[in-house]
């Protein structure tokens, strides 16, 4: 039994989502609350399992699945190791405490008859991006990007305001030319190598490194890959996507989807454009280093002047996906622990933030800042929430935002971008300048008569305990950071091999 | 020296920030509030003093919490310096926070609960800077510190007050992320550990061929990094930090804040480098030459400020340099006369603002200019003003010329002239910024408003007693050195 | 010369095509021909795809007679899948964009992008739905 | 056979710049049917009938009916745009950044095309590496006379569970976005 | 287009035509060009023809949303099944080889049009929905 369990455990823990979206809108008909119930047992068994593949392949080899039983290169091969059963394990978890979290805002936000297709959809969003996530077929990677971006257009969509639908027709165009240039890359590799298959891709690419296709093939994967990612001058769709999509919508993207597509870019950078080696004079890691420097910086000083708190949220997410790049891109094994920690804490921090976000929108419909005043007195807990959470976004220690920051930090000394440190650290000060202001208006201003308009007398407990389990855990693992630390430095290991001390 | 595994540091610790709690449910009821503060001052003096004994038969106390990364703890280790800062901070607490009652009430200040929890705050992260074993558990304190002290700055919520504390952020938040973390990365990237050692966490590494270049930097960094000593160009942020009520000052300029500035100092030049490999490098006397330019430059200032609370500060800015520059000496006499002028400094600046505040709750004075004739209404407080004044410009029967005394010694010892004299002449100026608020308010003539001012009397007992208290504590230790010395005996023992 | 450009010429065209579809997503403010420029681009990358997958002298990869096909030179079926596969995924994508575009004209009374913004820019509406 | 292919091409970049160029968008949309059929067209040329199949089916059937189907609810003229300045929208406010950025764009791509493999080179990696195992393989394992339908339904059989989902996923999230319901329409 | 009788007559006298072929092209996937994509693509169209000429409600009359609804997730559902059981059966997700029939390669023959099935449902319903959300409410 168990032995049937682990076989098929990387298979189930996509699978589950398709049935859940297929059978989410058939239950809804029954009853609303089951297509919840749908989504909610859904996202919990893939958690679960997640949880186990990570376990599993901690302990053991990697594990390989092959599709409808036909061998790799010929069939499409899913392939499990310790860097992406963690990410998985970070993208359920989040999805599931959103699940929890909508059963309060999704009530509010959204009209009770499209229930049943919502949940459909964010099975679908999520699962795509776990598809992506565990395959080991670069075309298939393709497929599951489409399903999650598809299903992404139609959430963003269904914010509350028209300027919603705005946010998503710019996304669909922008995230629809990310995955055509990805495609593209896709066929000039194709076409250098004929197989689709990561690792026999990887085989067949030594050698061929110096010629016009490939490098036009990474240029391409790369430039789409950071489009989807949103980094610095292809942000665009970023900030209105998450400021214009429902509450539950907005936490859970900042929580998973720039992440799937970091995972992407860091899986090709590794496995298959061997960015170790560096090839025909590029220097492919410092030009990664030196754009994801530029995001960190650009999304931190745009963040400063936003009036929008979940605006603000976005551009300081743009930012904190250039720390994953930064700390990926260094080819040093705690600089890649730090970036891969960073998903891991990022995640939580900032699906934290835009729940804590979504509970003054389901308090005050506002997510201003200046309607914020002495939000302090009136939702104590959501802010004193939101006070340990920007803590930890400036890097304080003793929260997680310091344990990544600082491998982040020392494989940047050890490999000798010292560059890196002053980027950091500036973005951690600019950090706290922006999540200052906010915290300031929250308990030092009183309140003004202009937020008068409230929604709701009290926030339910669905809401209020699924935040408050990521903000005891941003404190839990920023205290006893061990796991986390110890897997990511084993997926380190395993990606770039045992690097000698300095 | 062995360690002996206890919770009782992280008792120390927890008392005060436990004490949030009653104090802040119990904010509709002021007496019951202002109960659960003196109780956790009190407790907490109670669990520092219980630390005095195995100290004294030579043993250090301590425990490791958590490994947070590998060579990063959380920890607690309490030795004599450390006891000592703590000893300080936790009395003065108990002092100060019947004065806070006193002046609050008085002035009847708005959000009382929130000064209080925060008072609370800031002591926990004192006592746990004092107690630290390493420096990743002190840089969190340290942060803490400035965090908690943040709302008591901004209390007043005016422009001016805001404008305050956000400088006070910028700087201390500023350089710390700037300088400090990356000083701290450094040490470990050099040492492999954060943890405090006797004879110096880097000095084992110097033979290891690090070059010194790294490790001059590295020093400068946590020079630059450590705002809180206030050692010039770093300093502008304390006087404009004096913009919160009187009570806030004096815990931040004598106590806390600024004390933990220079106790950091203190804990980097004797256990992260060590006498041996600072004098090696040559940066002990650079550090001497930089921080006397403080001293001197501060004191300037000091004389041309007519507000009372800015002369104060920019003397507390020279004062710190103080002990900058005696423990940059890395002579024995140097060290201890530093470490004895942390608590003489804090008795003495504690009595002037506690006396200040006195002056703005009895008088409504804030300017010196205003003062004159003042002594005939209130002969109390001012009395206790000399005993402070006298006891900064370094004269007897007051403890200021013990740890004057043991810091020219220290000059001298070093081989140092130069020093010693920046030591006179600032003791001079010391003098001619002090005896003229003396001297106008005994001998100048009382203006004929003030005169007829019924207003005009002596402070409230809240505050009257505790000014008395420091004022008696500053001239006892002169004649009672040994209590201090005794403990900082035992602190340099491993070091010397 | 004529050699090289007849080897390229089928990649070159796919491309150019590929850059007008771009050139309409890009410039275009009407919404409707930006979701037709990204039909152009797809399809051209398609096309690009098919073309890599024809061997000269080659017929379509159907087995027409299963004894003895091996002397029959067919065309490499593995695009096709692809292909067929991604024409999928981009009339889904074409759906979706019509079906936001029917939602913006019902709440904005505009299609054309600029139009839309300065609306916004103007007369921003929170909980307008 | 070059010549056909080659006019067909041809006439494939006349289509793409008149259908992008049309002020009517009916006259668009009809152009982008037209297109999807010259390019089924093309396929069939180069021997991809089932892509051919589909494109017709797909790209000028029912693309092109619901592009008018959507024309029926909007305006149907293009609107010349207002000069507006947007800092920010770097991507729309300049047809000349447009341009320049196609053209860097398609620069990149055909410098990529240099050392390709030639158009039909049988020796190409990617028609001499795995397309002649499925050849070989496909008839014997599965049974199916076609060879790409072999492929998509078995081989990589998952992609197509994948495709399946994606039509799915369309087909709800615009269940989602517009079905109108009879009572409180939002 | 409602009122015009010759274009009525001849999609009547078309549609059954129309949808015999997308059921040939479904049985025939294996041999011609063609499939469950493509044969779904031509039925939901025969439906689409309907509404056209007919109007909406009439199309909608002949396939009930409900209906419509139910099929869109059925079709999938069958092809996702399909690989579970494979799993049950003893082999790999969609190892059809592995489903209970003579030989591996009987049971992939009859693996993939049972897939090509489920597929040429979905889509099927897919067209049609896509169409009749996008074209509007049931009468205009």
């Amino acid at each position: 039994m168990i032995d049937f369990f682990t076989t098929h455990a990387p298979v189930l823990t996509i699978v589950v989502f398709i049935f859940g979206a297929l059978l989410a809108p058939v239950f809804g008909r029954i009853n609303n609350s089951l297509s919840y119930y749908c989504a909610l047992i859904t996202t919990a068994l893939s958690f679960v399992l997640s949880v186990y593949l990570l376990f599993s392949v901690y302990n053991n080899a990697p594990l390989e699945y092959f599709l409808g039983g036909w061998k790799p290169p010929y069939g499409i091969e899913y392939r499990v190791d310790i860097l992406n059963s963690f990410i998985l394990s970070v993208v359920s978890f989040v999805s599931f405490l959103s699940v929890i979290y909508g059963y309060g805002s999704i009530k509010s936000e959204i009209y009770e008859k499209r229930h049943p297709a919502f949940y459909s959809v964010y099975l679908l969003f999520i699962g795509g991006m776990m598809g992506i996530l565990i395959t080991n077929d670069i075309f298939n990677m393709y497929v599951f990007l489409e399903i999650t971006s598809l299903a992404g257009y139609a959430l963003i969509a269904m914010g509350r305001t028209r300027y919603s639908y705005m946010a998503s027709f710019n996304y669909l165009i922008l995230g629809s030319v990310g995955a055509t240039f990805f495609l593209i890359g896709i066929g000039y590799l194709y076409m250098q190598t004929g197989t689709l298959n990561l690792t026999d891709l990887a085989q067949r690419l030594q050698g061929h490194f110096d010629t016009n296709v490939v490098l036009v093939a990474i240029a391409f994967i790369v430039v789409g890959l950071m489009l989807k990612m949103a980094v610095f001058p292809l942000h665009f769709w970023l900030p209105d996507a998450y400021t214009y999509s429902p509450s539950v919508i907005s936490a859970a993207m900042a929580g998973t989807s720039t992440k799937v597509a970091a995972y992407l870019l860091i899986r090709l950078m590794y496995t298959i454009f061997g960015i170790q080696a560096g090839f025909s004079g590029i220097n492919f890691s410092g030009i990664i280093i030196v754009i994801a420097s530029i995001t960190i910086l650009a999304g931190s000083i745009i963040a400063i002047s936003q009036t929008d708190l979940k605006k603000m949220l976005a551009f300081s997410s743009i930012g904190q996906i250039g720390y994953i790049l930064i700390g990926t891109a260094m080819v040093n094994k705690y600089a890649f622990a730090g970036g891969l920690l960073h998903i891991l804490n990022h995640a939580m921090m900032k699906t934290a933030l835009f729940m804590v976000a979504g509970g003054f929108f389901y308090k005050f419909t506002s997510t201003k800042i200046n309607d914020l005043k002495g939000m302090g007195r009136q939702m104590p807990f959501a802010s004193a929430m939101f006070l340990i959470l920007s803590l930890s976004m400036v890097g304080i220690p003793l929260t997680v935002g310091f344990i990544s920051k600082w491998y982040i930090i020392l494989g940047a000394a050890q490999s000798g971008y010292w560059i890196v440190v002053p980027v950091i650290l500036l973005s951690s000060l600019l950090t706290a300048i922006y999540f200052g202001r906010v915290v300031h208006n929250l308990f030092f201003k009183d309140s003004e008569a202009s937020n008068t308009g409230i929604l709701h007398a009290k926030i339910p407990y669905s809401m209020v305990s699924s935040t408050a389990v990521l903000v005891f855990l941003c404190i839990f693992f920023g205290v006893f950071a061990y796991m986390p630390v110890e897997i990511s430095l084993k997926a380190a290991e395993n990606i770039i091999g045992a690097m000698p001390w300095k | 020296m062995e360690m002996i595994q206890s919770l009782t540091p992280v008792y120390a610790v927890l008392v005060s920030l436990i004490a949030i709690i009653p104090i802040y449910l119990s904010r509709n009821n002021p007496n019951l509030r202002e109960f659960w503060t003196i109780l956790a001052a009190i407790v907490k003096f109670i669990i520092v003093l219980s630390l005095i004994p195995p100290l004294i038969n030579g043993h250090t106390v301590g425990i490791n919490l958590f490994e947070i990364l590998p060579g990063i703890s959380f920890g607690f280790r309490v030795d004599s310096l450390g006891l000592i800062f703590a000893l300080m901070a936790s009395f003065l607490w108990i002092l100060t926070s019947f004065y806070s009652i006193g002046y609050m009430r008085s002035l009847k200040e708005h959000n009382q609960t929130r000064y209080f929890v925060c008072f609370a705050g800031s002591l926990s992260a004192t006592i746990g800077a004092a107690f630290a074993a390493n420096l990743f558990t002190m840089y969190i304190f340290y942060e803490a510190l400035t965090l908690f002290t943040y709302p008591l700055i901004a209390h007043e919520e005016t422009d001016e007050a805001f404008r305050g504390a956000r400088i006070y952020l910028i700087y201390l938040l500023g350089t710390s992320i700037a300088f400090l973390l990356p000083a701290i990365i450094g040490t470990y990237l050099a040492a492999g550990s954060l943890e405090f050692v006797n004879g110096g966490l880097l000095a084992a590494t110097a033979s290891k061929g690090l070059s010194s270049t790294f490790l001059v930097v590295l020093f400068a960094l946590f020079i630059l990094g450590i705002a809180k000593a206030a050692i010039m160009p770093l300093h502008s942020w304390l006087p404009n930090a004096m913009v919160a009520p009187t009570p806030v000052s004096a815990l931040l300029h004598a106590v806390a804040v600024v004390k933990m500035g220079v106790f950091v100092v203190l804990r980097v030049v004797l256990y992260v480098f060590g006498i041996d490999l600072m004098s090696a490098l040559g940066i002990g006397t650079f550090l001497a030459y930089f921080a006397s330019f403080t001293i001197l430059l501060a004191s300037i200032i000091a004389l041309r400020q007519d507000n009372i609370k800015a002369r104060l500060a920019y003397s507390t800015i020279s004062q710190l340099s103080y002990i900058v520059v005696g423990v940059s000496l890395l002579s024995l006499s140097g060290v201890k006369g530093s470490i004895l002028h942390i608590v003489v400094h804090a008795f003495s600046k504690i009595t002037l603002f506690f006396w200040a505040g006195a002056m703005a709750v009895g008088a409504h004075k804030k300017y010196v200019s205003q003062l004159s004739g003042i002594a005939k209404k209130m002969p109390v407080s001012m009395a206790i003003f000399t005993v402070g004044a006298l006891s900064l410009i370094g004269l007897p029967p007051f403890s200021g010329f013990l740890s004057k005394w043991y810091l020219l010694k220290g000059s001298l010892e070093a081989g140092l002239v130069p020093i010693a004299f920046v030591f006179m002449i600032s003791s001079f100026l010391n003098a001619c910024y002090f005896l003229p608020i003396i001297y106008i308010a005994y001998f100048g003539k009382i203006s004929p408003e003030d005169e007829k001012d019924s207003h005009i009397k002596e402070a409230p007992k809240m505050m009257l007693v505790p000014m008395c208290i420091t004022a008696t504590m500053v001239i006892l230790i002169f004649f009672f050195p040994g209590i201090v010395t005794s403990l900082i005996d035992l602190a340099l023992n491993g070091i010397f | 010369m004529i050699e090289f450009i007849a080897d390229k010429y089928n990649f070159w065209i796919a491309i150019v095509l590929m850059m007008i579809g771009f050139y309409a997503i890009i410039a275009k403010h009407n919404l409707v021909k930006k979701v037709i420029g990204l039909n152009i681009f797809q399809t051209s990358v398609f096309l690009f795809y098919i073309s890599i997958s024809k061997v000269n002298g080659g017929t379509a990869p159907i087995i027409w007679h299963p004894e003895g096909h091996a002397e029959v030179v067919y065309d490499n079926p593995l695009p096709h899948v692809l292909i067929l596969t991604a024409i999928v995924v981009s009339v889904s994508v074409t759906a979706v964009a019509l079906g936001i575009i029917v939602k913006l004209y019902k709440n904005y009374g505009s299609i054309e992008e600029d139009e839309i913004k300065l609306i916004e820019h103007n007369e921003p509406e929170l909980d307008s739905k | 056979m070059i010549a056909v292919d080659f006019l067909l091409l041809l006439l494939l970049v006349i289509i793409a710049v008149a259908a992008i160029s049309a002020k009517d968008i009916l006259t668009s949309i009809m152009l982008l049917g037209s297109y999807s059929l010259v390019i089924a067209m093309e396929w069939v040329l180069l021997n991809a009938v089932d892509v051919a199949f589909t494109e017709a089916a797909v790209g000028a059937g029912i693309s092109t009916i619901l592009m008018i189907a959507v024309l029926t609810r909007v305006p149907r003229f293009e609107k010349e745009p207002k000069e507006q300045k947007h800092f920010f929208n770097l991507f729309n406010h300049s047809e000349l950044l447009a341009l320049a950025t196609v053209v860097i764009t398609g620069a990149l791509l055909i410098s990529g095309t240099w050392d390709m493999p030639a158009f039909g080179d049988p020796n190409s990696p990617a028609n001499s590496y795995l397309s002649p195992e499925y050849i070989e393989r496909s008839y014997p394992q599965t049974g199916s006379h076609n060879i790409v339908t072999a492929v998509l339904a078995s081989y990589r059989g998952y992609d197509t569970l994948g495709e399946t989902t994606v039509v799915f996923t369309a087909a709800i999230c615009l269940i989602l976005l517009i079905r109108s319901y009879k009572k409180n329409e939002r | 287009m409602k009122d015009d009788v010759i274009l009525r007559t001849i999609t009547k006298f078309m549609l059954p035509f129309i949808q015999i072929f997308a059921f040939y092209t479904l049985a025939h996937g294996e041999i011609s060009p063609g499939g469950g994509f493509q044969a779904g693509v031509i039925f939901g169209a025969s439906f689409i023809l309907i509404a056209l000429v007919f109007g909406k409600n009439s199309a909608r009359s002949k396939m009930p949303r409900n209906i419509n609804d139910i099929l869109l997730s059925t079709g999938d559902f069958i092809y996702a099944f399909t690989g579970l059981f494979c799993i049950f059966a003893g082999g790999l997700f969609l190892e059809y080889g592995k489903l209970p029939f003579h030989s591996a390669k009987e049971g992939n023959h009859i693996g993939m049009i049972i897939i090509e099935l489920g597929v040429a449902i979905t889509v099927a319903a897919v067209m049609m929905t896509i169409f009749f959300e996008i074209a509007g409410k049931e009468d205009d």
